[in-house]
């Protein structure tokens, strides 16, 4: 399986109107590395990456291949080519049982062989140790288990290099170990080129051989592995980033602002029992597990959005069981979704439309007023955009800020998915500053995260979901990341 | 300068686009679409007696465009209109054959008899979607047809007259229970004229300048978002659903004690769902509603002109209005891509560079 | 030189739906060929399902514009609106086919009622049927439930329990005859059973002849189409002369309105400023009952009738034809005589004793007032 | 089975073979994740199209091709103007409901009510002698076959085939369908137009055989949004499709059978008002979730068989619009 494969990567440009999203990158990636692409939000590493596997056209540059210029156009070619990527949210489709998802794509005659192709994915699973059902609808399958598919049916249709886009959000720490052992291997024993778009230093120092740092579209710096978090970072944003000052809570009083008593939670994939749990005005809560553990869900049922089978919700002291989600508004709780323009934000309608939506109390909206109240929100939050700008052109970030911006000033409860889901370490620390300003209030936080780093930074207590069972971290002030990791993938988990 | 005549251009077009396919269908026909436009305008506006009738059609259309305008904005498919005015006018009938009142009385409660019967026609397709999750497309044509039978059980039924049965009509009103018209001459009802000013200036205040606009608004462009900003969507989509349904309710009463002056099965006439054509043709713009219907009304008065004249079958008004509001809908595509391919029309609030967004960091 | 004389035919359905509204289109054309100047304007489809947005006034005020004056308006649909119309009009003539406002005095007095006297042919209809019948089982496709549909039916039920007795010989009590309604003149989907399924039902059920109560001609289309699959049924098409080339090899015959002879007298009474306000119930000519230029009401002979049959369906129309001429039974009608009963057992005619044709409504059971069908009918009666 | 109750499970199944193959077609169609809500006019228009080309030329198969190709070229507008123009698909479908009926009547104006020529049923020889199945099933037309023929074909071109593969996706997460080398909005092109064209042979199903003739109004108005319906009930699966149109030809049967048995006292005019309510309490089976429900209660192999079978959730990129870089 020697195959050579030397990528080298002339004078990309891309802009996307005024964006100029690739500014002349000139890049070569030698066969059987390993290299991390890293920059902030925007920098342009979807874009150039998205270029390489033929998901997007450039507007000027070459690629050669082993010395060869190459063109194609879709990412069918690239694959041709021999060139794979694995999306961040892998493209399947949900529908589909892992098997026709593998199959789906290969070259072939009329009606595919489904035995053949069975024992194909059988035996390329095994080899890397993961655990895939044929049969299983790709809707039921995890994140994770959703990249391993992805990985082995880029394998199957002879893929040389491999890209990879941010892929360890939303996996456990087991499977984590698994990818990166099936990318070394693939690496060292077969020759591969791994390019790694990440937003995780750890990750990138623990299996990357080199780096290259994008900033606004150009290519600002490489270098080789080891390197520390300190010089990659300083190489990203051109500075150091000071670390964040803890707080401790002014936990002054007992009550609880948010009770949960024994809790059943139950959807169609999972049920989980006995949930209690005790919230104290100022306290930030972390629930950590993978994806769709059951943070999201417990998340819900915080602000109504999900009911209880069984058990008893309190917030402020009043039992809010099977009421609904306006009812938890009205007792000041403030729900933001990861999904922002899904749920949270109206496509369509411009901020001062937001802003009335949520401030006007009266049968008639006086535009003039809520005009006003606009601009401040946008100068205190920082926000690009202007009062007329519809919601949909601001950046994502931007959109978290108008998110923030649209919750009451003071809630009893903020439950927050993925608060600083898809935005780069500034941005994050940014959101972190006004969350933290809004428990010196008095307010209560619970958030869920797929990022460990963030969890364990921000969080004074941390839940854990894991298969159905949730259990609380005991020893917060001795809890390294590892361990959580591991607590997450299933370990110690008292049945 | 091209940019204004371009838009101009897009708009004129469909304009001339279906009036061109229409001529072209007049001739497959072997009629002279001369003649053809010619015989619709005298129809509409050769008298005073012709005019009448069509206000008498603009009153109705107007009143279920603007009711659909609420239920549009709020994103919902009201096919079920027809059957909302349908029910309306079977409310209105039940208080005009059976109540006994002084026609100052009588006329206001056939009035809100009517909005109740449409109102609740279309709770019922609000329920459904809303709690039971039956499309409101789906529930609103069952509905429809479910509201002629009916009407028609009623006609022949339970409201027959003793001395023969079938699904023609009620025995006529009484006087008292009939709208006045203007004058003999003028057969127009004021009483009309002035509730369908009233709706539109309340349906154009309502949607602009009130919180429940606002939010049927969210409701419409994204209603799970909506529901997580604190709109109640739920609500919002059923107080569309029972407005529009009050409205349309009104415009059947209208054909009932007005323009009929009996129950008939079908009594809509089709001008709701020509109420939906309106609404799209106007891209959901409610003050360009009352001329759009004036036209429309104008074409269905002239048409039967057209049948006895020029014996020509008068669907060809719904040709001519459905090729227009094809033509418009993909004009409006053609717009849009138009739009795309020359970026420089795009607001400036559309895309940032990347130094203005680092700007502030 | 001649003056133009405009009269307006309004139709209920088509000009060319093979029957009702086809029939009266006709008689106008007629009344345009022997009527000197006479010139037609017509409106067709005047119903709610071709035409919701459209009034009978609106038409009626074109056309007056247009200068008729006189308007035939020929559907029984038209009532009302033709009262309205008359009261909106008061120059100009209408005559309402078929209607009873002239009948009971409610009309303004410049509308009449016309109506033919289908009665006759419907029973030569329903003997024929019961000569044809194989299986004894016969289906009537029924419009929609009123006084008139109920005493076709009625008719053509007589007509054929008398023929399967006295001329094909057998038990007419074997002899089943159904009729289901589907709701209307026509079909209008959605809102009427559909004409074509009822048929097929008919036939599924097996019923080997259909009758037509309604305008249009699924009927005969449906019998048609099983008879060049091999089956052996029959049809009796209705309203319409020629309506029978739908599926000439299965028709029994048609029995059909002739309307030119009737319109062409209005018409000429009215140029010659004699016309007067009148209730016409008009009978066939028994001369000939086909003769174009005298009969209101007539049978054609299908080619789907054996020799054999068409010889009995002769002999009985000439027993009716006797019955008919005969002055004692003037204002009563064939077969229409008693015992008689109505479905739910209340006897209208005692044995020996004629219905009469028409009686003021509620004070004596009538024809014209048929207020049930009869006993030995399957099928609703309202 | 008594003879009678043979024809008349005879006649549902001709009644329902037009339903079958319209509802078959925009199974196809919403499968790509098009939406083409025009049926109800559109059967109209190709049905009225082809009767007049069967009565022009006196071939029924150039009367089948001629309403397949109108079928074919609605859908082939709504194509245009909701991939090219990415106007809303409901929006023009419903403009094209209304308008096809008027066209209909318009242009037909002169050609109602003639005897035209027909389909007429031919028996396969050996199958038609089957006892009960046999007459049933077997003494139909060629276009009953034919549906027949289009329903174990789409099962097979769906769940069976790469393209089949490639349809699903489309329809389901089009991105997923483009990075695999489908060319998203020339598929949709395709298939929309395949499935109209097959609304369009309904629509000459009915104007040849079950309801033959042109006439107005017509009488398969109507019939096109219960076939909408009926591709809802049948949660985008053919077999499931089929047993919904069956099922709704058999209950319309029996509101013509119920005026047969004067037992039943019931205002005709009431009955009439059967299929809609069907309709509404089919559509009601779906969305309660009860059918979904029934899955949970199976056993588990016999679930995995199921699964595609019971799905109630509509394709999940159904209506909405594909950007193709
Ligand atoms: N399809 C597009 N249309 C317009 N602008 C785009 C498009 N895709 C990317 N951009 C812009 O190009 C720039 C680079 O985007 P890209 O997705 O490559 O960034 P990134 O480095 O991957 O960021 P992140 O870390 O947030 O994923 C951004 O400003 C982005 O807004
Ligand atoms: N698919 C797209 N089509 C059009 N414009 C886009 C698209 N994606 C991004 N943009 C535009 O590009 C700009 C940057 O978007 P993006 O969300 O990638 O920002 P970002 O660089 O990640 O910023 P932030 O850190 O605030 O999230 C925005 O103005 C956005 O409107
Ligand atoms: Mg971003
Ligand atoms: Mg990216």
């Amino acid at each position: 399986m020697g195959l050579v494969m030397n990528i080298e990567l002339k004078h990309i440009h891309k802009r996307f109107g005024a964006v100029h999203a690739n500014n002349d990158i000139n890049l070569t990636f030698a066969t059987g590395r390993i290299v991390g692409i890293l920059g902030e939000n925007g920098a342009g590493k979807s874009t150039l990456m998205k270029i390489l596997s033929g998901f997007q056209s450039m507007d000027s540059g070459e690629i050669w291949l082993d010395g060869k210029p190459v063109s194609y156009n879709g990412p069918q070619a690239a694959i041709a080519h021999g060139i794979g990527m694995l999306q961040q949210d892998p493209l399947d489709v949900g529908a589909f049982t892992v098997l026709e998802n593998f199959i789906y794509g290969q070259p072939g005659n009329l009606s595919p062989k489904r035995k053949v192709a069975q024992q194909q994915l059988e035996k390329l699973s095994q080899r890397f140790g993961f655990e895939l059902d044929p049969d299983m609808p790709v809707s039921q399958l995890s994140i994770g288990q959703r990249q391993q598919l992805e990985i082995v049916r880029l394998l199957a249709l002879g893929v040389r290099t491999l890209i990879l886009d941010e892929p360890t959000t939303g996996i456990s720490t087991e499977q984590k170990t698994l990818l990166f052992d099936a990318l070394r291997e693939l690496a060292a024993k077969d020759s591969m080129t791994v390019l790694l778009v990440s937003h995780k230093l750890e990750d990138v120092i623990a299996l990357c051989h080199e780096v290259a740092v994008l900033r606004a579209g150009r290519i600002v710096g490489s270098m080789d592995m080891p390197a520390t978090t300190t010089e990659l970072v300083t190489l990203m944003f051109g500075q150091e980033l000071a670390a964040q000052p803890r707080q401790p809570i002014n936990a002054n009083s007992d009550d609880a602002v948010l009770a949960l008593h024994k809790v059943q939670l139950r959807n169609k994939r999972m049920k989980i029992d006995n949930i209690s749990l005790r919230v104290r005005a100022g306290e930030i809560i972390g629930l950590a597990g993978l994806d769709g553990s059951g943070q999201e869900m417990l998340l819900r049922a915080c602000v109504g959005l999900e009911k209880c089978s069984r058990g008893q919700i309190d917030i402020a002291g009043r039992d809010m069981t099977g009421k609904s989600y306006r009812e938890f508004l009205q007792t000041g709780v403030a729900f933001g979704a990861a999904g922002r323009l899904e749920e949270g934000l109206v496509a369509g309608l411009t901020l001062t439309e937001h802003i009335a939506l949520v401030t006007s109390h009266q049968s008639f909206i006086d535009w003039n007023s809520a005009r006003q109240h606009t601009e401040d929100q946008i100068k205190h939050y920082n926000v690009r955009g202007r009062p007329e700008s519809r919601i949909e052109t601001l950046s994502g970030g931007n959109q978290q800020r108008v998110l923030m911006a649209l919750m009451p000033q003071e809630p009893v409860l903020m439950a927050l998915e993925q608060p600083t889901r898809g935005l780069d370490v500034d941005s994050a620390r940014w959101i972190w500053q006004q969350l933290i300003e809004r428990r010196k209030g008095g307010t209560a936080i619970i958030f869920s995260s797929p990022d460990l780093d963030e969890l364990v930074t921000y969080s004074d207590r941390i839940i854990v979901f894991c298969g159905g069972w949730v259990q609380e971290v005991a020893d917060m002030e001795n809890l390294t990341l590892d361990e959580l990791g591991r607590m997450i993938g299933g370990e110690g988990v008292i049945q | 300068m091209r940019t204004r005549s371009m838009v101009f251009g897009l708009t004129i077009l469909p304009i001339l686009a279906s009036l061109l396919i229409t001529a072209v269908l007049i001739m497959l026909v072997g009629a002279d679409p001369r003649a053809v436009f010619e015989k619709v305008w005298e129809g509409a506006f050769r008298d005073l007696r012709s005019f009448s009738q069509v206000i008498n059609f603009w009153i109705p259309l107007t009143l279920v465009s603007m009711g659909l305008i609420v239920t549009f904005t709020a994103g919902l498919w009201n096919i079920g209109v027809e059957g909302q005015m349908g029910m309306g006018a079977v409310f209105a009938t039940w208080g005009a054959l059976t109540l006994q009142l002084p026609p100052l009385i009588l006329i206001p409660v056939e009035i809100l008899l009517a909005m109740l019967g449409g109102g609740l026609w279309a709770a019922l397709v609000g329920i459904l979607k809303t709690r039971l999750k039956v499309h409101e497309i789906f529930g609103g044509v069952a509905l429809n047809a479910l509201a002629n039978i009916a009407s028609i059980y009623l006609i022949s039924g339970p409201w027959q007259p003793a001395e023969g049965g079938s699904v023609r009509a009620t025995p006529p009103f009484p006087a008292d229970a009939l709208l006045p018209p203007m004058s003999p001459d003028f057969g127009v009802s004021l009483l009309a004229l002035v509730i369908v000013g009233v709706v539109i200036v309340s349906v154009i205040v309502a949607l602009r300048g009130t919180r429940w606009g606002l939010q049927l608004k969210a409701t419409g462009k994204n209603a799970r978002s909506a529901l997580l900003l604190g709109v109640p969507t739920g609500r919002s989509a059923m107080s569309a659903f029972i407005v529009c349904g009050m409205v349309a309710g009104i415009a059947g009463g209208y054909r009932v004690l007005f323009t009929y002056g009996s129950l008939r099965p079908l009594v809509s006439g089709g001008i709701g769902f020509l109420g939906l054509l309106v609404v799209l043709l106007v891209s959901i713009r409610a003050l360009w509603v009352p001329l759009v219907t004036f036209i429309f009304a104008a074409i269905l008065g002239g048409s039967t002109r057209l049948k006895v004249a020029l014996q020509l079958d008068a669907s060809l008004a719904g040709v001519l209005q459905g090729f227009l509001v094809l033509a418009v809908l993909f004009s409006n595509g053609l717009r849009e891509r138009w739009r795309e391919t020359n970026p420089a029309h795009l607001s400036e609030t559309d895309i940032k560079t990347p130094e203005s967004l680092k700007a502030d960091r | 030189q001649d003056e133009e004389f405009v009269f307006g035919m309004i139709l209920v359905g088509p000009r060319d739906d093979n029957g009702w509204s086809q029939a009266h289109f006709e008689g106008g054309q007629y009344v345009e060929e022997t009527v000197p100047g006479a010139k037609m304007v017509y409106f067709e489809k005047l119903n709610p399902a071709d035409a919701p947005e459209t009034t009978l006034l609106d038409v009626v005020t074109e056309m007056v514009d247009q200068g008729a004056t006189v308007i035939f308006t020929t559907s029984d649909e038209f009532e009302e609106d033709t009262a309205g119309a008359a009261a909106a009009f008061p120059d100009v003539t209408f005559i309402n086919v078929s209607g009873d406002d002239a009948y009971t005095g409610e009309a303004a007095p410049n509308l009449s009622n016309v109506m033919g006297e289908m009665e006759w042919a419907k029973m030569i209809a329903g003997c024929a049927a019961a000569l044809a019948t194989e299986t004894g089982s016969i289906s009537y496709l029924g419009p929609l439930i009123n006084f008139e549909t109920r005493r076709l039916v009625a008719s053509a039920y007589l007509g054929a329990r008398y023929c399967y007795e006295n001329y094909a010989g057998k038990d007419p009590a074997e002899l089943t005859f159904t009729v289901t309604w589907i709701g209307f003149w026509f079909n209008i989907p959605g809102v009427t059973l559909d004409p074509t399924e009822v048929t097929n039902d008919f036939f599924d059920n097996g019923a080997d002849v259909v009758i037509s109560g309604i305008d249009t001609t699924e009927g005969i289309v449906v019998a048609g189409q099983r008879a060049a699959e091999g089956q052996s049924v029959w049809a009796v098409p209705y309203d319409f002369a020629g309506a029978c080339e739908q599926a000439p090899e299965i028709c029994l015959g048609v029995p059909y309105f002739h309307w030119g002879p009737v319109y062409q007298n209005i018409v000429s009474e009215i140029q010659a400023g004699t016309w007067e306000q009148t209730w016409d119930w008009i009978g066939p000519d028994w001369m000939d009952i086909n003769n174009p230029d005298t009969s209101a009401v007539g049978f054609i002979e299908g080619t789907g009738l054996s020799e054999e049959d068409k010889t009995s369906l002769d002999a009985f129309i000439a027993e009716m034809t006797a019955y008919a001429t005969d002055e004692a039974n003037a204002d009563t009608f064939f077969l229409w005589e008693g015992p008689l009963s109505y479905q739910d057992g209340t006897e209208i005619a005692a044995e020996g004793e004629k219905l009469p044709a028409v009686a003021p409504l509620g004070e004596a059971p009538s024809v014209w007032y048929l207020e049930q069908l009869l006993d030995g009918i399957t099928g609703a009666s309202s | 089975m008594n003879p009678e109750l043979i024809n008349i499970f005879n006649s549902i199944v001709a009644n329902a073979t037009p339903l079958v193959i319209a509802s078959i077609g925009e199974t196809i169609t919403e499968r790509a994740g098009v939406v083409n809500l025009s049926l109800d006019g559109s059967l109209i228009l190709s049905a009225m199209v082809g009767f007049v080309a069967a009565f022009v030329s006196g071939s029924a198969i150039i009367g089948i091709i001629a309403a397949m190709i109108v079928g074919g070229l609605i859908a082939l507008i709504i194509a245009i103007g909701g991939i090219e123009l990415r106007q809303d698909q409901v929006a023009i479908g419903f403009v094209l409901t209304l308008l096809t009926a008027d066209l209909a009547t318009f242009l037909g104006q002169n050609y109602t009510r003639i005897p035209g020529p027909q389909i007429l049923r031919s028996p396969i020889p050996i199958l038609a002698d089957i006892p009960v199945a046999g007459p049933i099933f077997f003494n139909q037309t060629a276009l009953v076959y034919l549906s027949y023929a289009l329903i174990f074909g789409l099962w097979y071109w769906l769940f069976r085939t790469r393209p089949g593969l490639a349809l699903r996706a489309i329809g389901e997460r089009p991105e997923t369908a483009f990075a695999r080398g489908a060319n998203v909005n020339r598929l949709r092109y395709l298939y929309t137009i395949i499935g109209g064209a097959l609304v369009g042979l309904a629509g000459a199903a009915y104007s040849l055989s079950v309801k033959p003739g042109w006439a107005t109004p017509p009488s398969m108005a109507g019939d096109g949004w219960i076939a909408l319906a009926i591709v809802i009930f049948g949660g985008w699966h053919p077999f499931r499709v089929v047993l919904g149109a069956y099922l709704f030809a058999g209950l319309r049967a029996l509101s013509t059978a119920i005026q047969r048995t004067p037992e039943i006292e019931i205002s005709v005019v009431l009955l009439n008002g059967i299929p809609w309510v069907l309709m509404i309490i089919t559509l009601l089976l779906v969305s309660s979730g009860a059918i979904e429900r029934l899955l949970t209660v199976l056993p588990r192999p016999l679930q995995k068989w199921t699964r595609n079978f019971l799905r109630s959730d509509p394709p999940a990129a159904l209506g909405t619009r594909f950007k193709q870089k």
